[in-house]
């Protein structure tokens, strides 16, 4: 049991961390590609034209696993952030650092193609739609995390005080998303949903869940790649930075 | 307990002390409530639909005026730090200071709403529901407030940044809020939007003392 | 297989401005981001080696 | 009895110091000195378990401070750089209300009577911002002769103060001391106090 910490530990430093997810990148690369080829050929050639939306509907395939990933990126970050309060460990916080940013460009996408889709489907860029609407205070959320990480000069403290929101924010994701919801249907908003769309059919939830794992291993990626980054520059100055063969000079 | 009125006390001597600036957050309340009717035109059954949500709206940003002043002042001074090397547990005072920011600036927005409700015809009922939602709403508003003032604290750009952490979280007490009244006057009942901004206010309750505590802490770290 | 011929792929039944502007954005941040990032790491990495080299200078 | 064992401190990529031992008793004074930025500061708001340490550990009679928490603090006055004094409040009102957030409410003749004690007789009521730098400390002081506290932790406490004042508080650590207190403290000035350590960083 204690061995199972300790190996924990061993991993969870920024030390070990680095060559790990360094020898893990393009794994997750090749994976995002595959995963990426097999669900645009589905996207464009397996899906057939809806009758209703006609080719517009193809936006889904994108938007849907994009919305996925802006709220799963932030419930992760949020966990890593648990996990730095809890247990002090410094690569946490460098994993909730990296994975905003991409969580931000996730939440965006979603609005940017919900916008794409709706234009033709409703006839306005914008419609408040409860989807839209919580996805926009949710990339509000990620720009304020990445905001208040920016504005503190001290790691530790950038770290603990994002920890702090990132876990407000996650009890209140659920919350806003309800009240939207409930907001719309007072309303009466758009009436057409935008997943609900046409019956879901086979190969569309094989595309968009292909889609979705595209998608996931995408971030993965680019969150390791963003995480040895950030660990270079706060461990800058430690002996083991100095000992790796990229910056001696002897590798690459 | 003794010691949440303690701070009560000690904070509404100091905004007594300095009144400048609880005025101004009020006035600011009925200067921007007023602004609207002269940017949409004086129809009045368009302005009887949106009143509640104007005057919502100008509450939190009333509320935001004074939020980046409720622990700038103390850390400036070192009060905070020997509040949080008080024998007294922080949260107890933590709770106590935010009592003191809702008595200070949530409270006048309550009393004075049913005077502007009235510019925007709107009826008794409607005005005793107004005033109903934003007693159960500015107590939340003021707790949510506290974490993104904890937060900012001593932060490059405070102010502006607070107000970009805070808003959003904002969203759900503006839609329970202002629905309330909405929901009255179109005859839905605002029961349902009333139990929800109470449920909302009872978590924050427990919730918020607790993280500003832990902002406050990293903060003077 | 879904398309007569690849002008229609490209027209997308009408909605091509719509579904290859999402697509385009979409393919854009993807590509922008892992590169912006990997920069990071090149940056921080140049620093460091100059670092070195200077250190190593003080030392002769 | 304040031990503590293996401190050291780390800000932004910088140690300050490490490998710190230190060990106050009953009577006695520490007297903290190193240059400017060399970690006095940090030192006194680490015993003060304001921020915790990078490493090591301290200890109050024997327990880690950490654990007792509460029971630490109610038994530690820690004075920073900042006066911790409300400047719209009288120098009465900052005494009773410093008193009450403290849990430990103050009468108001004692409160009177120290206020005197340190030369503030007549100025009881005039808001602090109306007083001069030297007796805005003056009114610390005061906060100092109130609370019972058997650990004080001082950062500069002789900083803006006159040559009266000086001695006065020169003399309320010394009463401090002979009541068995511990006292610890940075200075530029060297004092004449018995009992004395001085620890370098």
């Amino acid at each position: 049991m204690n061995n199972k910490i300790i190996n924990w530990f061993k991993y969870a430093s920024p030390q070990s961390f680095y060559p790990l997810a360094g020898k893990m990148i393009p794994w997750f690369w090749a994976l995002a590609a595959i995963f990426g080829g097999i669900g645009l050929w589905i996207t464009f050639f397996a899906a057939p034209t809806d009758f209703q939306q006609g080719e517009g509907y193809r936006i889904i395939f994108i938007h849907v696993p994009a919305a996925w990933m802006s709220m799963f990126i932030y419930i992760v970050m949020a966990g890593w952030a648990a996990l730095g309060l809890a247990l002090n460990t410094r690569l946490s916080g460098m994993m909730a650092q990296a994975l905003a940013p991409t969580g931000a460009i996730m939440a965006f996408l979603s609005l940017w193609t919900g916008a794409f889709w709706g234009k033709p489907m409703w006839g306005a860029w914008w419609v408040w739609d409860a989807r839209l609407t919580s996805a926009l205070i949710l990339f509000f959320l990620y720009i304020g995390f990445i905001a208040l990480q920016a504005a503190i000069d001290d790691p530790r403290r950038a770290d603990k005080a994002g920890a702090i929101l990132a876990l407000v924010g996650v009890v209140n994701v659920p919350i806003i998303y309800f009240s939207v919801k409930w907001w719309n249907t007072l309303h009466q908003g758009a009436s057409v949903s935008l997943t609900k769309a046409p019956t879901m059919a086979a190969t569309m939830l094989w595309g968009m869940l292909i889609m979705a794992l595209a998608f996931w291993m995408y971030s993965i990626a680019v969150a390791l790649t963003r995480v040895r980054a950030i660990i270079l520059e706060r461990e800058a100055h430690t002996e083991w930075v100095k000992e790796l063969p990229e910056v001696k000079g002897t590798g690459q | 307990m003794n010691a949440i009125l303690a701070v009560i006390r000690r904070d509404l001597l100091l905004a007594m002390r300095r009144k400048s600036e609880v005025l101004t957050a009020l006035f600011f309340f009925v200067i921007v409530v007023s602004l609207f009717p002269l940017g949409i035109g004086p129809e009045a059954a368009l302005l009887k639909k949106i009143a509640p949500g104007i005057l919502w709206v100008a509450a939190l940003l009333a509320t935001m005026l004074g939020l980046a002043r409720l622990f700038a002042p103390d850390h400036a001074d070192g009060t905070l730090e020997q509040m949080v090397l008080s024998p007294t547990p922080l949260g107890l005072l933590i709770t106590g200071k935010i009592a003191a920011h809702w008595i200070t600036t949530g409270l006048p927005l309550v009393l004075l709403a049913p005077v502007l409700g009235i510019q925007f015809d709107l009826d008794a009922e409607a005005l005793g529901i107004l005033v109903v939602a934003l007693l159960l709403g500015t107590p939340l508003l003021s707790l949510i407030g506290a974490i993104g003032a904890a937060l900012t604290l001593g932060v490059r750009g405070g102010g502006v940044l607070l107000s970009l952490l805070v808003l959003p979280l904002y969203v759900p007490a503006l839609i329970f809020g202002a629905g309330a009244v909405e929901a009255h006057i179109s005859g839905l009942g605002a029961g349902g939007h009333l139990s929800l901004l109470a449920a909302l206010l009872a978590l924050a309750v427990f919730f918020a003392p607790w993280a500003t505590t832990a902002a406050l802490r990293i903060a003077l770290e | 297989m879904n398309w007569e011929s690849p002008a229609a792929f490209f027209a997308m039944g009408g909605y091509g401005l719509y579904v290859w502007g999402s697509f385009g954005v979409c393919a854009l941040l993807m590509i922008a981001e892992p590169i912006l990032a990997s920069k990071r790491r090149k940056d921080i990495l140049r620093s460091l080696r100059r670092e070195r080299i200077a250190e190593n200078l003080d030392q002769q | 009895m304040l031990t503590a064992t293996g401190l050291s401190c780390v800000r932004g990529e910088r140690r300050l110091f490490a490998g710190l031992d230190l060990a106050v008793g009953p009577g006695e004074w520490l007297h903290v000195q190193g240059e400017n930025g060399a970690g006095k500061t940090s030192l006194l708001r680490i015993l003060s378990s304001l921020a915790p340490p990078a490493e090591g550990q301290i200890f109050w009679r024997g327990a880690p401070i950490r654990e007792l928490a509460e029971d630490y603090r109610r038994e530690m006055l820690f004075l920073g750089h900042h006066g911790a004094v409300k400047e719209e409040l009288t120098p009465f009102e900052n005494l009773l209300l410093a008193a009450q957030l403290d849990g430990a409410p103050l009468d108001e003749t004692e409160a009177l009577g120290t206020l005197a004690r340190f030369g503030l007789r007549g100025r009881e009521d005039l808001a602090v911002r109306f007083l001069s730098a030297g007796q805005k400390r003056r009114v610390l002081l005061a906060r100092l002769a109130v609370r019972k506290a058997t650990l004080w932790i001082l950062d500069e406490p002789f900083t803006a103060l006159d040559v009266k004042a000086v001695d006065m508080l020169s003399a309320l650590i010394e009463e401090h001391l002979a009541g068995g207190g511990m006292a610890i403290l940075t200075s530029h000035q060297s004092m004449p106090l018995p009992n004395g350590k001085v620890l370098k960083i």
